[in-house]
């Protein structure tokens, strides 16, 4: 598809745009993998380095009343929607301002102003909750969107195959996005998943599906451009299989004894994140200036959230006996 | 002044439907064969919903439990109310995840965020040889799950107001549908508004001792009353209606009075809801007691099919009189 | 592939022994009604008139030492691979000679001897545990295959999907049989299946899949045949659909009303028992004498076996407390 | 005479699976990453085992648990024994129907003519910081559940001798390993063997109150002890270990000896397994007593990720102390 001519294309703003998403991203997992070696936070931590290019398109094309829901490793998600960084940090680090006021955590961060209304730890389950969002939009007669992310290893669990059937037969305006980034925990595709491309799948549904670079932000841009577009239209959901890799591993700590050398040396060689910004420059999108303001704003705004969220409360003990149900449990 | 209707479970429950659907348009309904094309639901009690809101309202689903719920809690964070049917309980096992996980958690997860105003209706109890997995009464599994309640109404006037308040409660709750109930016909006030969640209802006063049950085992101790009136002793009889959370106010009134307490549910004894409330009658009311707490449920193996191991299985009036009788030393 | 010349055909013998179970179905089926409408059984039933030809033709090709998983409506597929019928009757009749001694019911009949394993009454669940069948085949280094039944609305749900793609990843001797009926309860296949056809599905799993004429035993002949050699020969799974049609709807009782008339009438106009008949007797494979005397047999045998089952002993209420583990539960 | 080591609870369950594997070829491992070369399991403990025995022995799995159960019922059907492991206690809410429906049942339902000889081992427990889909001790939902042994080993000699047993056990058994002992060294003897199910182990003895717990909860309480005989107060310990069937026996002569009892677990309080234990003996020691019988649980909610309602859902030391104090008078 995005061989086509008639493929959308992001122009230079869009670049920009999607470059600036990924850096934000990338800036913040910085930031935070940093703070947990420091020994500052003592969360479980998912990085998806390397996978920018993702959520940085699909932050730039979705709207802010669409939504997503994502998974453990889905902090880039929510980054590359504008979620604010200080409530962010303030959840992972278990306080008060905290989205969750430090209940959810990083697995379970939620930001429905910005559309970010799911984070789940169980393998498969954006799926099915993903299409009730979807159908809430079109009963409402909106245009709104709902994103599902899940990981490869997902696409072989139940809630994946139940999912994609409903959609499909109820037209959802949803949109199953796979970063496939051959790997689940230690397991790569080949030894969970008996198909050659996940995208294949979705045959079974009568459902658009394409296997595309989730590292290359055209093809990306193509493709979800016209995913977003056919789920706007009422004409229902898409599969989108990203491929891609996480250069660190399935949890922080990791140490990657599971992946050959050459494999992960060749993906880190393709390192989306530099390479959009080398093209940038080359193709008179953006000058070195304007990346390097560019980038020290985004790591100022890192500095202040993490500031922000480090120095926010420590929630109280009654927290336990509040939204549980709405109203709060007696003492 | 309103009237008085007799119906059965299904109706009542039905009226429930049609009522929460007209006051509130956020009301959906979804699960298997739920529109009318394919009769309202495996028991009826969503016929003709379809055809008055719309299928766009009321929607059939694939044979997908994960979906189901999935579906439901989705729209219900988006606004809506979803009535989602499960049409045994034993089916909850394959949309557990979706139940436990998320309805129950996510609002909590999201430090009040969002919401899950979620009704998971489902149906069962033995009684039908429909013997192993089609029988269970899992309640007390849920009942152990934080941020969801759990309704297990014994009447159709019950049915329909407690099926009201679950509809508009603003948390998940399910509503555990008892076969033997659903089928036994009771008197509905045209009238019959939301019951609240939580009370427990004294159904019969007495002195000697406390009977606390809900749901198709009410009907069994409502039998059992005739035999230990027989025999003298006035027993007080409780129906729960909701399990979690539990009215251990009006339990815990009753049996300071009456100084002796028995639990009796369908639901397997071993590990089974009647120990919390056994166990927090024993402890609130230590030295004030005549006699040990009893509990009565279902023997500790799956539900049998031979109508002969089914009824064994499951508490029966004459185990009721004969515990009761026990108590009395 | 059954129109291949290649493709493995029934001959004269094969079709009569085919013709012979799908009877030994049909009259046991026939009076398992008649009983249940008497008032002398009690149980719910769900009968599989119309799809017989589908059981017989795999008790034909199926040896006593393969194995089946099957569904609530999986009587016809225990008849058709030679359960015999005394302990079968105990047990819908809840009786201590039943194979389950009365405690499974119609619902969970099981029979080893013969390879009957389990009897599932939740959709889906027969075919995850044919695989563990089919891997401990495959350890043992046995030949033997195990075949897993499910209906079309079975084919929307996670186990399913999870299932089919294990089987194919660890090459399981393993036969994903779904006799496609049109219906789930009353739910119609188009409703909940997003799929024209339930064999499109296999593509997901890299496994052949085959949609077929599950009322047409050459059809059903020929590619189970080919199935069954690809199972034992190590080669993994085959998922078959078998198009096939319920004449009496779910459940005893039910009364159709989702269903239109005239697709009940044509189905009911191919009913597939009298046209094999038909066809036995115009190629010559057998005479109307010999028919005969084959129906009055298996009548005598469901006979015998009604009147066996129905006055086997009443279960002691002691068998509560057997059979939940090993070791008898005190008293 | 054998000698002792030294080891955490991988290790213990590790040597534990290296004897039953070598022990019976009919014992199989299964999971996700539970081959070496992905790692033996996400905490190691099946380390070593697809490179001594063989990946045909050894299984990776897809991130399918239905699947997975389903393929451990079915070789344990055709006579193996298969150790199946559910990475979190969590994500037995995908395998639920596997589990309930199927391995707890198929003995039953067949009449004996079947039965599922497998072995889930899972992980679970607070104190990691995974929050409300990571954490939950629902070894009260599997009690309630007929036909399933329930395990839950609080240190490295009894995972080792209680792994052995599920493994031999001709019944299904759910191993539950709790992630603050699984990673606590314990003496373990060279030729530890299997240690029964069923029985409860007096880990420490005392006078005047008795202390049930079991899994994590153990070292909880076994600081609380050093505080408790500080205040002059001598409690009985035992760890349960197996849950159901639990040792009845022990606890009540425990109980009966001391007059008071404390149940301690990290399950949610409400509705959990310590309610059974509590109404137990309260009904049968009732006029015994010294003091009403004490439950402490997890909070009512999911568990938070934040280390400070973290650490106040789970029972701590000191509300341990205090519990036990207040018993006292
Ligand atoms: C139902 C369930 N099973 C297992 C797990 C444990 N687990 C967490 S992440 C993961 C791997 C998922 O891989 P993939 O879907 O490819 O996503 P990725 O982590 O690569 O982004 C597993 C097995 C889980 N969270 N939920
Ligand atoms: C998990 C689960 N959900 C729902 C049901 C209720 N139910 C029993 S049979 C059935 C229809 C199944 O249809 P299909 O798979 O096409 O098989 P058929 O009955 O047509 O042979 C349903 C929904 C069930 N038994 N299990
Ligand atoms: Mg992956
Ligand atoms: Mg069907």
């Amino acid at each position: 598809m995005a061989e086509q001519s008639n493929a959308p294309k992001p122009d230079g703003a869009a670049l920009v745009d999607i470059y600036r998403r990924m850096l934000r991203v990338e800036r913040n997992d910085d930031a935070i993998r940093k703070t947990i070696r420091r020994g500052r936070l003592t969360m479980p931590y998912y990085s998806a380095r390397g996978q920018e290019v993702i959520p940085a398109t699909i932050g730039h094309l979705l709207n802010d009343e669409d939504q997503i829901c994502t998974i453990y490793r889905g902090i880039q998600d929510m980054v590359a929607k504008d979620m604010p960084l200080r409530p962010l940090w303030a959840e992972i680090a278990g306080r008060v301002d905290g989205t969750c006021k430090g209940k959810g955590g990083p697995m379970h961060l939620t930001y429905p102003e910005m559309g970010i209304m799911v984070t789940t730890g169980i393998v498969g389950s954006s799926m099915p909750i993903a299409n009730g969002l979807g159908w809430a939009a079109q009963l409402d007669g909106s245009k709104r969107v709902v994103v599902a992310f899940f990981g490869d290893g997902a696409s072989n669990i139940g809630a994946f195959h139940e999912a994609l059937n409903l959609a499909s037969l109820w037209k959802l305006p949803v949109i199953f996005v796979c970063p496939n980034n051959g790997y689940g925990e230690h397991t790569s595709y080949n030894l969970a998943t008996s198909v050659d491309k996940i995208s294949t799948r979705a045959i079974s549904y009568n459902m658009p599906g394409f296997t595309l670079d989730g590292n290359d932000p055209d093809d990306m841009y193509a493709h979800m451009s016209v995913a977003i577009e056919r789920a706007r239209a009422g004409e229902g959901p898409t599969l989108l299989e990203c491929k891609t890799f996480r250069f660190l591993g399935h949890v922080l700590g990791d140490d990657d004894f599971y992946i050959p050398k050459e494999e992960k040396e060749a993906a880190i060689a393709k390192d989306p994140l530099p390479a959009l910004r080398a093209r940038l420059v080359a193709e008179g999108h953006a000058n070195e200036e304007q990346l390097s303001k560019m980038q020290a704003d985004l790591e100022a705004e890192i500095a202040d959230a993490e500031e922000f969220g480090m120095n926010s409360p420590l929630p109280s003990v009654d927290e336990l006996r509040r939204d549980v149900f709405a109203e709060e449990i007696a003492a | 002044m309103s009237g008085i209707q007799k119906m059965n479970g299904i109706q009542a429950i039905n009226a429930a439907m049609v009522e929460a659907m007209e006051a509130d348009p956020k009301v959906l309904v979804l699960g298997e064969d739920i529109a009318d094309p394919q009769g309202g639901g495996v028991t009826g009690t969503m016929r003709g919903l379809s055809t008055q809101f719309g299928e766009h309202r009321v929607r059939t689903t694939p044979i997908s439990e994960q979906a189901i719920i999935g579906a439901a809690i989705g729209a219900a964070m988006a606004g809506y109310k979803p009535v989602a049917e499960i049409m045994l309980m034993n089916f909850t096992t394959v949309a557990m995840d979706m139940i436990f996980n998320h309805a129950a958690k996510l609002r909590f997860m999201s430090g009040g965020q969002t919401s899950v105003p979620i009704t998971i209706r489902t149906l069962t109890g033995a009684g039908w040889q429909t013997a192993g997995q089609h029988s269970d009464h899992l309640e007390g599994w849920f009942a152990h799950s934080a941020g969801i309640k759990v309704v297990c109404p014994s009447n159709p006037a019950d049915m329909k107001g407690l099926l009201m308040s679950c509809i508009q409660d603003p948390d998940p709750c399910i509503f555990v549908e008892n076969g033997m109930t659903l089928f036994a016909p009771g008197d509905v006030a045209d009238d019959q508004g939301p019951i609240p969640l939580g009370k427990a209802n004294v159904m019969v006063e007495g002195s000697d001792l406390t009977i606390i049950s809900w749901s198709g085992q009410i009907l069994r101790c409502q039998m059992a009353l005739a035999g230990l009136a027989e025999a003298g002793i006035s027993a007080e009889l409780i129906d729960l209606r909701t399990i979690s959370p539990w009215d251990k106010e009006a339990v815990l009134a009753s049996v300071a009075k009456t100084g002796r307490a028995l639990v009796v549910h369908e639901a397997v004894r071993n590990f089974g809801p009647g120990a919390e409330i056994a166990s927090t009658i024993s402890e609130e009311l230590f030295g004030q007691l005549k006699a040990p707490v009893k509990r009565l449920g279902g023997a500790y193996c799956a539900v049998p099919f031979a109508k002969v191991l089914e009824d064994a299985f499951v508490p029966q009036p004459d185990d009721i009189i004969a515990a009761a009788k026990s108590l009395m030393g």
